[in-house]
C-alpha cells in the first residue's frame, strides 16, 4: 500500500497576544492509502489543526502536508470533511446541503438527488429532508453533515468527532455503516475520536497525540481482522489495546492540557 | 438682533448688487453714524432670505428681479429700490443669429428668473411664443454646463455667469438678446423687510441705504473696490459685473417714485409673473412697496 | 410519523401570526394619526408657511384630477428604480471583490469610500458634460447613490462571512465563483439587504438633485418647480408621495428580507 | 507551557502584517494616482469646464494662503461631527427599540422609513421656519440624514442577533437593559458599524443642503458661492476637500472597526 | 425532599411546513430538590426541548412547567444552563465570559475576579483566560461554557451534553468534580448525556426517553450510593443497570427517530 497523507515534521503556531503559541511540534505520520487511522488526545493538543492541515484548510508554520506525494495547496472534493462544528449552510434544507457538493460534480440532476436521497435515508433523517438547520436537534445537525460529506462520495474522509453529538445506538449504527462503506469501496479514513472504545474498534491505527505542544505521542497498531464485530468488541484482545490506548493518553494529565 | 433697536440682521447675496451698499455702510461707518451696528449674513439666493424673514430670523434682505413676485404675493416689503441691471441675455451657440432660429431648438434656462423674463420678452418681440421652441428648465449651474458641453442650443441666463464661465469656452456664443433691448420693462433689485419692522427702526437704515446709495453713485470705481473686498474676489470680476448694473442717486429714486416710474416697473414685473403663474394677478405696488417711508426718510 | 399534515389554514400558528401581522398594522396607522394629528396642530398655531393636511389634499386632489402626478410618479419611479436596482446589482459584485480580493479593496476603497462623501448636487456638471440631459444623467446620478450606499454593506457582509462556511464549501469543491454565489451571497444576505433599503432612500433622496438635470416631469421636477413659486401644497404633495413610495418599496425589500433570511434565528 | 512571550517586535506575525499594511498603502496610493492622471487625461483632451490638477491645487494654495481653507474646513467639520455623532447616537437606542419591542417598531418604523426617502434639501424650509437660521437648523439636517441612514443598520442589528446569545445572557439572569447593552450592541457591532460608514457619507453629502441655511463659511457655503461665478477651481477644491476629510473619518470608524470586531472569525 | 422541578403532563410542537411536529407529547416529571436526574434518549426525541422549558426559554404548548412549586416565566440566575451549542459570546475571553454572570450578582469587583479564576482552573483553561472563543478548541470552548454556569454557583444546573466533547480523562474529573460539588452544596441537576455510562454514574435516577413523539420510556432508579468511586463503576450492580438503561433507550430503532 502506497502513502496516501504524509505529514513531514509539521509545526503551527498562532499568534496570541504576547507571542506565539505552539499549537503542533514536528509532528510526523503517513496514513496509507485506504488505511483507516484514528486520533485520540486531550483537548486542545492539536488534533482539529492536524486534521485541517490534510483537508488544505490551515497551513503549516513548517514542514510538509504531502496527499498523493503532493504538497496540499487547498481543500478539493476527493478528501471530504466533517467539521467538529457541523458547518451546515443555515438557509438550505437538509436536502441542499446535502446536495451542495453533488452539484458541483458533473453528475445528473436526477442522480444527485438519488445520491442524496441515499445519504440522508443512510443518517436517519428521511422525515427531515426539507426541515431548515435552525429546527434539528443538535445530533440532527451532525447528521446532516455526515450525510453531506458521505453524499459526494470522497477517496479521503477526514472527521472530526463525527459522532460527538449521537446518541450510543446511532453512533454504532453509524460506525458499522462507514466500516461498510470502508472497506467495500477502500476509501482512505482519518478520524479524530475522543471515544477510546471508538477509536479502537475502527482502526487500523491509533495515534495518540499529547499536548502542549501537541505532538504524536504513541501510534498504537490495532491487530484486530476487519470486518470488525460485536464479537471482536468483546474480545479480551480488544479490552487490551483499548487499555493500551487509554494509558497512552492518559498517563498524561488532561485537565491541565 | 432688532428688538433693542440698534442691531441690523442683513441678508445679501454675494455680487455687485448685493453687497455694495453694504460694504460702503459699514466702510463709510454709516451704520454708527444712526447708532445702529449691522450683523450681515450672505445667502446663496432670495426666497431663503424672504423664509428666513418669515421665521424672524432676518430684519432685511436683498433680491434679484426674479424674487419680485414674493413681495409682490405679500411675503415681505420692499423698503427701498436698489439698482437696475442689465445682466440677462439670451445667448445662442455660434451659428444662431436671431430669435428665430430658434425654432424648436433646446433653450434652457432657470424658471422664473430673469433669465426666463428676457427669454419671454425676446420670444414676444420676435413674435413667437415658449410653444415654438423647446424650453428646457434647469438650474443656473446646470444652464452653464449643459450650454459649454453643447446639450442645448440656447440660454436664458445673465452675467457674470456668461462671462467668467461660458464665454471663456465658447468664444463664439452669440447674444441673441440683450435686457438693454427692453426699456419698457426694467429689471430693479431691490432691499426688502420684515412684514413687522418696526417703522423707526426701519426709517433709520433706510437713511443709511440712502447715503450708501449716494455715495455708491458718487464713487462708481471705489465703490467696486469696496464690494470686491466684502466679497473677497478679484476687483476685475466684480468691475464686469457692475458694468451690467445701471446705480441711481436718491433724488433720482425719489423722483421716480414721486412720478409713478418705480409703480410702473413693479407692475410689469407682476404683469410676467401673473404670465408665468407664480402670481394669480397682479397686486398693487403700493401694497408692498413702502414708498411713503422712502421719500420720508430722504427728507424730501 | 409525527409530521401532521394539515391542510386547511385553521393550524394553531396561523392566527397568531394573523393577529401579529394586524396589531402592526394598528400600531402603524396610530402612528401614522398621531403624525396626522401633529401636522394639523403645527398648521393650525400657524407655524409660518406650513400649509395643513386638508389643504394638501385638495392640492393632490387637483394634481391626481389633471393627471400631473400619475405622469410625474411615473418619470420617477422608472429613474429611482432602474438607477437603484443597477446600482445594487453593481454593489454586491464590487463589494464581493473589494472583500475577497486584498488588491480589489486596496485599488477601489479610495473611491467609494470618497465618493460616498461627495454630495450628488456637485456631481450634476459632470454628468451633464459627460451624459448630456436626458435620461442618462439622471439615472446615473440615483445610481451613484444607490450604489455608493449599498457596496459598503456588500463589502462588510462579505468580509464577516462566517469562514466555517466558505471552508465547508471548499472542502467540496467549490471554486471561487460558486462560493461567492451559494455562500457568501446567501450569508451576506441581512448585510446586503441592509444595503439595498438604505440605497433606496439614497436613490430617493436624491431624485431632487437628480431632476434638476432638465428634467421635463417627476416629482422631483414637480417640487422644484413648485418651490419657485413658493407652492407649499405642491412641494407636501411631492414630498408624501415620494415618501409613500419610498415607504412601498421598502416594504417590499423587508419582505424579500423576511423570506430570504427566514433561516436566521432572530427575534 | 509554550505559550512563547516575546518582548521585541520581531516575532515571524508582526512583518507579515505590517507589509499587508504596506501593501495596502501602496495600492491606494497606486490608485489615486491612476485617478490623478485620469482626471488629467480628461481636462487636457479638454472636456469642458473641467480644471486640470494643477489649476485646482493653485487655487488650494491660495485659499490655504489666506486661511479661508482652514475656518471652512473648521466648519464644516463641526457641524459634520456634531450632527453625525448625534445622529449615530441616538440611532443605536432607536435601532434598538424597534427591534426589540414590536409596539416601538409599529409607532417608529413608518416613520423612518417615510424620512429616509426625503430629500435633505426639502427639509431646509421647514427646517428654517422651526429653527431658524443659525447652527442648529444646519446641524439639524445633517444630523437627521446621520440618523436615518444609521438607524436601519442598527435596526437590521438588532434583528438579527443570535437567539442562543442572548439566551445565555438571559440564564445568567441579565436583565433587557444589560442584554442591550453587553449582548445587543457587541453583537451587531458590524452591523452598527456599516450604518455609521454609511451615515458618515450621509452626513457629508448633506453638508452642502445643510450650508444653504444661511451659512457664512463651510466648504459647502463656499462651494455654493463659487457657483455664483461658476468658480470651477474653487468648486473642486470644496468637492476633494470633503472627499479627503470623509475618507479620513471612515478610516477612523474602519480602525475601530477592527478592534471592536476583532473576535469576528474574517477572512 | 421537595420537589424542585416539576413537568406536568408538557406538551411541545413546532409549526413546520405543511403542519405541526410533536416534539413532545404528555411529558410529566418531577425532579426532587437536590436530585441529580440524567436523560437519555435517541437524538431528536426532545431532550434539549424539556431542559429549555426547565430553564424557562421554551414555552410548553400545552402542560405546566413549576419550579419550586410556580410556573415558570422565564429563565433566571438561580437555574444554571450550560448549552449543547456552547454559547459563548464571541467578542470576550474566556475570563470575560465566566465572569459575565457574576458581575450581575451584588459581589464586589474582587470577588467576581477570584470566583471566575476558581472555576477556569477548575476546567484547565488557566493558560487562555485571555484567549478570544474563536482560538479555542471544540474541548476547551465546552469547558468555557461549564466555567461560566459554575461561576455563579446555581441552585439547579440544567446541563445540556456538557461533556460531549471531552477527552475520556477530561471527562471523568469533570463529572467527579460535578458530583463533589452536588454533594457538598446540594444542588439540584437535570442533565443530559448520550452516555450511558455517564448517565448512570451520575444519577440518582435516569431517565430514558423515546421519540416520535418525544415521551419518557422509563424511568431507572440508580441504587447505587454517593460517592459513586472507581470501585462503583467497576461493579457488577453498575454494570446491571448500566444493561437496563441500554436495554430500555436501544430496545427502540434509533436510525428512524
Ligand atoms: N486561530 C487560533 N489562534 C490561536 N490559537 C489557536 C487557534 N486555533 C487553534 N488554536 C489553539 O491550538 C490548539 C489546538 O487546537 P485544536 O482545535 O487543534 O485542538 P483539538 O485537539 O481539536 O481539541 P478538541 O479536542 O478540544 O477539539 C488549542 O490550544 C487552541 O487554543
Ligand atoms: N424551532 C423548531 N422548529 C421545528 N422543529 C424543531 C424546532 N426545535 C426543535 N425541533 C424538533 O424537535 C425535536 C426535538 O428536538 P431536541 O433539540 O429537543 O432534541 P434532542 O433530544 O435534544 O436531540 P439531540 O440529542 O440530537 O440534541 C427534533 O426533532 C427537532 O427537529
Ligand atoms: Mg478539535
Ligand atoms: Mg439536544
Amino acid at each position: 500500500m502506497s502513502t496516501k497523507i504524509s505529514f513531514r515534521d509539521v509545526h503551527k503556531s498562532f499568534p496570541v497576544k504576547g507571542g506565539m503559541f505552539t499549537a503542533l511540534q514536528g509532528v510526523s505520520l503517513d496514513i496509507a492509502d485506504e488505511e483507516f487511522v484514528t486520533v485520540v488526545g486531550p483537548s486542545g493538543c492539536g488534533k482539529s489543526t492536524l486534521l485541517g492541515m490534510a483537508a488544505g484548510l490551515v497551513e503549516p508554520t513548517a514542514g510538509d502536508v504531502l496527499v498523493d506525494g503532493s504538497p496540499v495547496t487547498g481543500p478539493g472534493p476527493e478528501r471530504g470533511v466533517i467539521f467538529q462544528q457541523y458547518a451546515l449552510f443555515p438557509w438550505l434544507t437538509v436536502r441542499r446541503n446535502v446536495e451542495f457538493g453533488l452539484k458541483l460534480t458533473s453528475l445528473s440532476a436526477a442522480e444527485c438527488r438519488h445520491r442524496a436521497e441515499r445519504a440522508i435515508d443512510l443518517v436517519g433523517l428521511a422525515d427531515f429532508a426539507d426541515a431548515l438547520p435552525k429546527t434539528l436537534s443538535g445530533g440532527m445537525k451532525q447528521r446532516c453533515a455526515i450525510a453531506r460529506a458521505y453524499a459526494v462520495d470522497p477517496q479521503v474522509l477526514l472527521m472530526d468527532e463525527p459522532f460527538g453529538a449521537l446518541d450510543a445506538l446511532t453512533r454504532v449504527q453509524l460506525q458499522e455503516q462507514l466500516l461498510r462503506t470502508w472497506s467495500q469501496e477502500r476509501r482512505t479514513v482519518m478520524f479524530i475520536t475522543h471515544d477510546v472504545d471508538e477509536a479502537v474498534f475502527l482502526a487500523r491505527r491509533v495515534v495518540v497525540m499529547a499536548a502542549r505542544p501537541g505532538r504524536i505521542h504513541t501510534i498504537v497498531d490495532v491487530g484486530l481482522p476487519y470486518p470488525r464485530t460485536e464479537e471482536i468488541r468483546l474480545s479480551p484482545e480488544f479490552g487490551r489495546i483499548r487499555n493500551d490506548v487509554w494509558h497512552a493518553v492518559y498517563h498524561q494529565d488532561a485537565l491541565t492540557a | 438682533s432688532g428688538d433693542d433697536g440698534t442691531e441690523v440682521r442683513f441678508g445679501y447675496i454675494s455680487d455687485f448688487n448685493g453687497a455694495s451698499l453694504l460694504a460702503i455702510a459699514e466702510k463709510q461707518g454709516l451704520w454708527k453714524q444712526h447708532g445702529l451696528t449691522a450683523q450681515i449674513k450672505v445667502f446663496t439666493n432670495g426666497p431663503l432670505q424672504i423664509q428666513a424673514l418669515g421665521a424672524g430670523d432676518l430684519d432685511f434682505g436683498y433680491i434679484g428681479p426674479g424674487a419680485f413676485w414674493l413681495p409682490a404675493s405679500g411675503q415681505s416689503k420692499i423698503v427701498t429700490i436698489n439698482t437696475l441691471t442689465y445682466a440677462d441675455r439670451v445667448i445662442g451657440q455660434p451659428g444662431i443669429t436671431a430669435m428665430t432660429d430658434l425654432r424648436g431648438k433646446r433653450v434652457g434656462v432657470p424658471e422664473g428668473t430673469s433669465g426666463d423674463m428676457v427669454l419671454n420678452l425676446a420670444l414676444r418681440r420676435a413674435g413667437m411664443t415658449v410653444q415654438d421652441i423647446q424650453k428646457v428648465p434647469m438650474d443656473p449651474s446646470t444652464v452653464v454646463s449643459a450650454f459649454v458641453s453643447g446639450q442645448i442650443d440656447a440660454a436664458g441666463i445673465w452675467y457674470p455667469l456668461i462671462g467668467t464661465s461660458i464665454r471663456p469656452k465658447v468664444p463664439g456664443l452669440v447674444e441673441v438678446a440683450s435686457t438693454r433691448q427692453f426699456p419698457d420693462t426694467a429689471f430693479p433689485t431691490a432691499f426688502v423687510a420684515r412684514k413687522d419692522i418696526d417703522t423707526a427702526f426701519s426709517k433709520k437704515v433706510i437713511t443709511v441705504l440712502q447715503a450708501a446709495n449716494d455715495w455708491r453713485a458718487a464713487h462708481p470705481d471705489e465703490a467696486i473696490s469696496e464690494a470686491a473686498a466684502l466679497l473677497k474676489r478679484d476687483r476685475a470680476e466684480v468691475a464686469a459685473d457692475a458694468a451690467n448694473v445701471r446705480t441711481m442717486t436718491t433724488a433720482d429714486l425719489v423722483s421716480k417714485t414721486r412720478d409713478g416710474t418705480v409703480r410702473r416697473w413693479l407692475t410689469g414685473l407682476s404683469d410676467f409673473f401673473v404670465q408665468t403663474g407664480q402670481l394669480k394677478s397682479a397686486p398693487d405696488p403700493a401694497e408692498y412697496y413702502t414708498a411713503e417711508q422712502y421719500m420720508e426718510a430722504s427728507g424730501r | 410519523m409525527s409530521v401532521v399534515t394539515v391542510p386547511d389554514e385553521t393550524t394553531p400558528a396561523q392566527p397568531a401570526a394573523r393577529s401579529r401581522t394586524g396589531r402592526t398594522l394598528t400600531l402603524n396607522i396610530a402612528a401614522v394619526a398621531i403624525g396626522l394629528a401633529g401636522w394639523s396642530a403645527l398648521a393650525a398655531i400657524g407655524v409660518q408657511g406650513l400649509p395643513g393636511p386638508i389643504v394638501v389634499a385638495q392640492r393632490a386632489g387637483e394634481l391626481i384630477a389633471d393627471g400631473t402626478l400619475a405622469g410625474d410618479v411615473l418619470a420617477s419611479l422608472r429613474r429611482v428604480l432602474i438607477g437603484f436596482t443597477l446600482g445594487t446589482a453593481l454593489a454586491v459584485p464590487v463589494g464581493f471583490l473589494m472583500g475577497w480580493y486584498a488588491v480589489a479593496r486596496g485599488l477601489l476603497e479610495p473611491y467609494v469610500q470618497f465618493f460616498r462623501t461627495i454630495p450628488p448636487l456637485a456631481i450634476i456638471p459632470l454628468a451633464i458634460v459627460l451624459l448630456g440631459i436626458g435620461e442618462v444623467p439622471k439615472i446615473f446620478v440615483i445610481f451613484l447613490a444607490a450604489f455608493l450606499s449599498s457596496v459598503v454593506a456588500a463589502f462588510q457582509g462579505v468580509v464577516g462571512v462566517d469562514r466555517t462556511l466558505i471552508n465547508a464549501a471548499r472542502v467540496l469543491g467549490a471554486s471561487d465563483r460558486t462560493i461567492f454565489i451559494k455562500v457568501v451571497i446567501p450569508a451576506s444576505t441581512p448585510f446586503i439587504l441592509v444595503g439595498m433599503r438604505v440605497g433606496l432612500g439614497s436613490a430617493w433622496g436624491t431624485l431632487v438633485a437628480a431632476e434638476l438635470i432638465a428634467a421635463q416631469e417627476g416629482l422631483g421636477f414637480r417640487m422644484q418647480q413648485a418651490q419657485l413659486y413658493y407652492d407649499l401644497p405642491t412641494i407636501f404633495v411631492g414630498l408624501i408621495t415620494i415618501g409613500v413610495l419610498g415607504l412601498a418599496m421598502d416594504r417590499l425589500l423587508l419582505l424579500a428580507d423576511r423570506h430570504l433570511t427566514a433561516w436566521q434565528e432572530r427575534r
